[in-house]
């Protein structure tokens, strides 16, 4: 049945294509009926379409890390349908198939299929990239997701000839020996651009910048989550943890090239485009640490990070002029850049704290000694922008607006970040069950292919 | 520099990649997979084996294509997604090239260009119908078939500067997309499975066989010459 | 053999994109690094003195090349149209706002904004 | 069969690069499409009939009918 979270938005999508500025409407309805069908069904099921069983056919995989992700991808949609207003007219439609779209890319057990998923993902992200006439940056996302999508691609075929299937799970117990160094590069390399890391990252501040707050907010909040889970799924639950060592280097670069890029840019919007890039690299490098608590955490601090940057994107994208006549706004923007540092009593806190620790536990003194650095540079352009915009007394000739609900939005998340601040175990509790079915690599195969 | 430094770079992707071709079979001598061994004996529910073409009747999956019955049937999912793909590259062209207005031809489409579209014409499109209604028995499908359909709507383009489609493509489009759907969910209603194949197959080479397969090839004929066209289309305003 | 085909292949498109200023040769890049993998993989199915995989009047019997890489193709194809089809709407577009496609005038005009 | 295979795989590398180093993006397209079409021997010698049946009307006929209709939009091959 988990089929139907991705058949539906698609049905709608398809229906509603001649009348493309009325999808505005159904948008919601559609995301509240995936949820509603996310919330009736139950983790721990596999689903063969066509009904081919695993190696041969496409299996869907809904185990405790893909139903949690699927849980935070489609409240993230579910927040930008119901603020209409960032929404671009007849961007409706291209939000229904990328919903189609990540929901598939979560819970696929295929990699072919998952090259498809990550096909649409990247049109749709190519086409929302366009937004408001921003062809430029659209134009060099669409020639660099075109070439890892190739490397993707080859990656998927290496495993295929040193498996002969193409299923993950099957991959992960038959690869012949000398295979996995190679898919994993050309893997790593397929989805380092849209995972945002180091050398293929160029592209962000770009695309970001397209003038249309959806840009920003969904790549940097529902696709980079997506593809996060499937950095995971494929390098933990398929690979059993192998590469990670180098895309822990990759991530520390990451982390710092884009704290530094992000501190000499003059423009808000730009700004945060590169903080998304260096947390997207503190997240893979997390992760790369290496064993259980490392993913957990990894995890925690993206959720902290999607919900920050989602608060921070639209006011950014909106109303960066000042905060003086949106005080609401303007509160829930600090909220969010301070959680953004790490502030005490904020999300980011927690799950910066905790990953230092854990760092410290490991003896690895090389990601604290670069978060601690990325801090103190994040913190110094953070308060920058911070004073900037409270104290602006340039009203500007475009005087634009935030609606109540958009408003109401992002006072409400603004909230949850102080409320995980205080209570972190809502978000430790879905970053714990993603790390529980990442890591279980026995019950995910079996749970595919069977009785093994 | 720049030259030099790229051709330094890819010279080390060649050689990485030629380094690989130690682990790859010798070509033309690659072993068939299991999952491939499955397909072509149409064996993936253990009930196949030893397919004869005329002969053998009733198996899982009935296509005498066996690319068809990989890419409509036992891998059909994927070919949902990668329509999915097209249409959201259409809905982007129409999107994005939105507000540009048609603008006229300076001079008048040519003569013999004309004459020979209103002949050629009917052919291709019987061509285009042809490649995908046979498309489980011999090469071709939705895919090519959809193609040369669109291909002749450029020629109308071309030829005619009077001719526009305008929302003909995207009702196409969404109608044909939806049935496939629609087609995956009666599956899901009957047997429980998105996308089962619940028709009987019939004889292996038989025009009709092979369950749905050669329905859904039509609809992704339809669609995918749809979506084309809507791109030739969009891309052909103003000329 | 025509492995190595396929791998010069992918060079040239990766040289392009990386010496090549005007944007429709990146586009041109593009297709060729996709055709390039097409090839490669369509070499990984093929297996000498098969037929092509269709039960037929010539072939009533399987002697046939591995026809799942042929599916794979079949599909990518299919993505690198569109992705083609969208990259060139979006040229026009860059056309039309900044005058002209060399990446490096581009860059001069977007400092200047 | 490897002769062939081998002139044709040639044949497919040069008009690669002179896709990419063409100065005339009209001449660029057609190299491709030249490609393309070459591509499509490949295949049917693989023994991929489908592949190159769809390489044909996609890849070489298309593609090429896309490209060449957006460089139309921008005013030929002036720049």
């Amino acid at each position: 049945m988990s089929a139907l979270l991705i058949i539906i938005p698609l049905l709608a999508g398809f229906l509603f294509i001649p009348f493309k500025e009325k999808a505005k409407y159904i948008l919601p309805l559609v995301v509240i009926t995936t949820l509603i069908i996310l919330l009736l069904l139950s983790p721990d099921q596999t689903n063969a379409m066509g009904g081919w069983k695993a190696p041969f056919g496409i299996v869907l995989v809904l185990d405790s890390a893909s139903y949690y992700s699927l849980l935070v991808v489609n409240i993230v949609f579910l927040l930008i349908s119901l603020m209409p207003q960032i929404v671009e007219k007849g961007y409706s439609v291209v939000l229904l198939i990328l919903l189609a779209s990540t929901n598939g890319l979560v819970l696929t057990g295929d990699i072919f299929n998952s090259f498809v998923f990550l096909e649409i993902t990247a049109v749709a992200a190519y086409i929302i990239a366009f937004s408001r006439k921003n062809p430029y940056g659209a134009f060099k996302y669409l020639i660099l997701g075109g070439i890892s999508g190739a490397f993707y691609l080859l990656g998927a075929i290496y495993a295929y000839i040193g498996t002969g299937s193409l299923n993950f799970a099957d991959i992960s117990v038959n690869i012949k020996e000398g295979f996995l160094p190679i898919v994993a590069l050309l893997i790593f390399i397929g989805i380092g651009v849209e995972s945002k890391i180091f050398p293929l990252a160029g592209w962000v501040p770009d695309v970001y910048d397209s003038g249309s707050p959806l840009t920003p907010v969904i790549l940097g909040t529902g696709v980079t989550f997506t593809i996060m889970y499937l950095f995971g799924r494929i390098f933990i639950t398929v690979f059993h943890g192998y590469f990670l060592d180098v895309v822990f280097i990759f991530g520390l670069l990451t982390i710092v090239l884009g704290e530094l890029a992000a501190l000499r840019q003059n423009k808000l919007i730009k700004a945060l485009a590169f903080s998304s890039i260096a947390q997207a690299g503190l997240v893979l490098s997390t992760i790369s640490l290496g064993g259980y608590e490392a993913i957990k955490f990894g995890y925690f601090h993206l959720l902290n990070d999607i919900s920050a940057k989602l608060v921070l994107f639209i006011i950014a994208a909106t109303i960066a002029h000042n905060f003086t006549e949106n005080k609401i706004a303007g509160v829930s923007f600090s909220i969010a850049s301070f959680s953004l540092i790490g502030f005490p009593l904020f999300a980011g806190f927690r799950s910066k704290l905790l990953i230092l620790q854990l760092a410290f536990s490991k003896d690895n003194y090389l990601l604290p000694a670069v978060v601690l650095f990325a801090t103190v540079i994040e913190a110094a352009y953070i308060l920058k922008w911070n004073i900037k915009l409270w104290h602006s007394t340039n009203t500007g000739e475009e005087k634009q607006k935030i609606s109540w609900n958009v408003n109401l939005i992002l006072l409400i998340v603004a909230l949850l970040i102080i409320f995980i601040g205080i209570f972190p175990d809502l978000y430790l509790k879905m970053a714990q069950n993603i790390a529980d079915g990442l890591t279980n690599y026995r019950a995910y195969v079996t749970n595919v292919l069977g009785g093994m | 520099m720049r030259r030099f430094i790229s051709i330094v770079i890819v010279f080390g992707l060649i050689m990485f990649f030629i380094n690989t071709l130690s682990l790859l079979p010798k070509y033309g001598s690659v072993n068939i997979s299991k999952v491939s061994e499955a397909y072509i004996d149409k064996n993936v529910n253990g009930n196949g084996g030893n397919v004869k073409y005329n002969e053998s009747e009733s198996l899982e999956n009935g296509a005498a294509n066996v690319v068809t019955s990989i890419v409509v049937d036992y891998r059909s999912f994927d070919t949902l997604g990668e329509v999915t793909v097209l249409f959201t590259a259409a809905l982007g062209v129409s999107l994005v090239l939105n507000g540009i207005r048609r603008k006229k031809y300076g001079r008048r489409p040519n003569f013999i260009l004309r004459v020979s579209v209103g002949i050629l014409l009917p052919l291709i499109i019987l061509f285009g119908t042809y490649i995908f209604i046979h498309g489980h028995l011999t090469p071709g499908g939705g895919f090519p078939g959809g193609t040369i359909i669109a291909a002749g709507i450029l020629l109308l383009y071309l030829s005619n500067e009077e001719f526009d489609l305008s929302k003909t493509p995207k009702f196409v489009e969404g109608i044909s997309g939806s049935l496939y759907i629609v087609t995956g969910l009666v599956g899901l209603a009957i047997a429980g499975v998105f996308l089962i194949n619940f028709l009987p197959t019939g004889i292996v080479g038989d025009l009709f066989s092979a369950g749905i397969v050669p329905i859904v090839y039509i609809l992704i004929g339809f669609k995918v010459g749809a979506e084309l066209s809507g791109i030739v289309a969009d891309l052909h305003r103003e000329g | 053999m025509v492995y190595y085909i396929a791998f010069i292949l992918i060079g040239v498109g990766i040289y392009g994109f990386l010496t090549q200023k005007n944007l429709f040769k990146h586009l041109v890049s593009l297709t060729i690094v996709d055709t390039a993998v097409n090839i490669f993989i369509i070499s990984l199915g093929y297996i000498e003195g098969k037929e092509a995989p269709i039960y037929s009047k010539y072939t009533p019997i399987a002697n046939f090349v591995d026809p799942l890489p042929q599916a794979l193709v079949l599909t990518a194809i299919v993505i690198g149209v569109g992705t083609l089809a969208l990259g060139a709407s979006l040229l026009i577009k860059v056309y039309e706002k900044y005058g002209t496609l060399d990446v490096e005038q581009i860059a001069t005009k977007e400092a200047e904004e | 069969m490897t002769g062939v295979t081998i002139f044709v795989g040639i044949l497919i590398i040069i008009s690669a690069i002179f896709a990419v180093e063409a100065k005339k993006m009209l001449d660029s397209f057609i190299a491709l499409s030249l490609m393309s079409l070459l591509t499509v021997f490949l295949f049917v010698i693989m023994k991929a009939p489908d592949v190159a049946i769809t390489e044909a009307a996609v890849g070489a006929g298309l593609a090429t009918a896309v490209l060449v209709l957006a460089l139309n939009k921008m005013g030929g091959d002036s720049q």
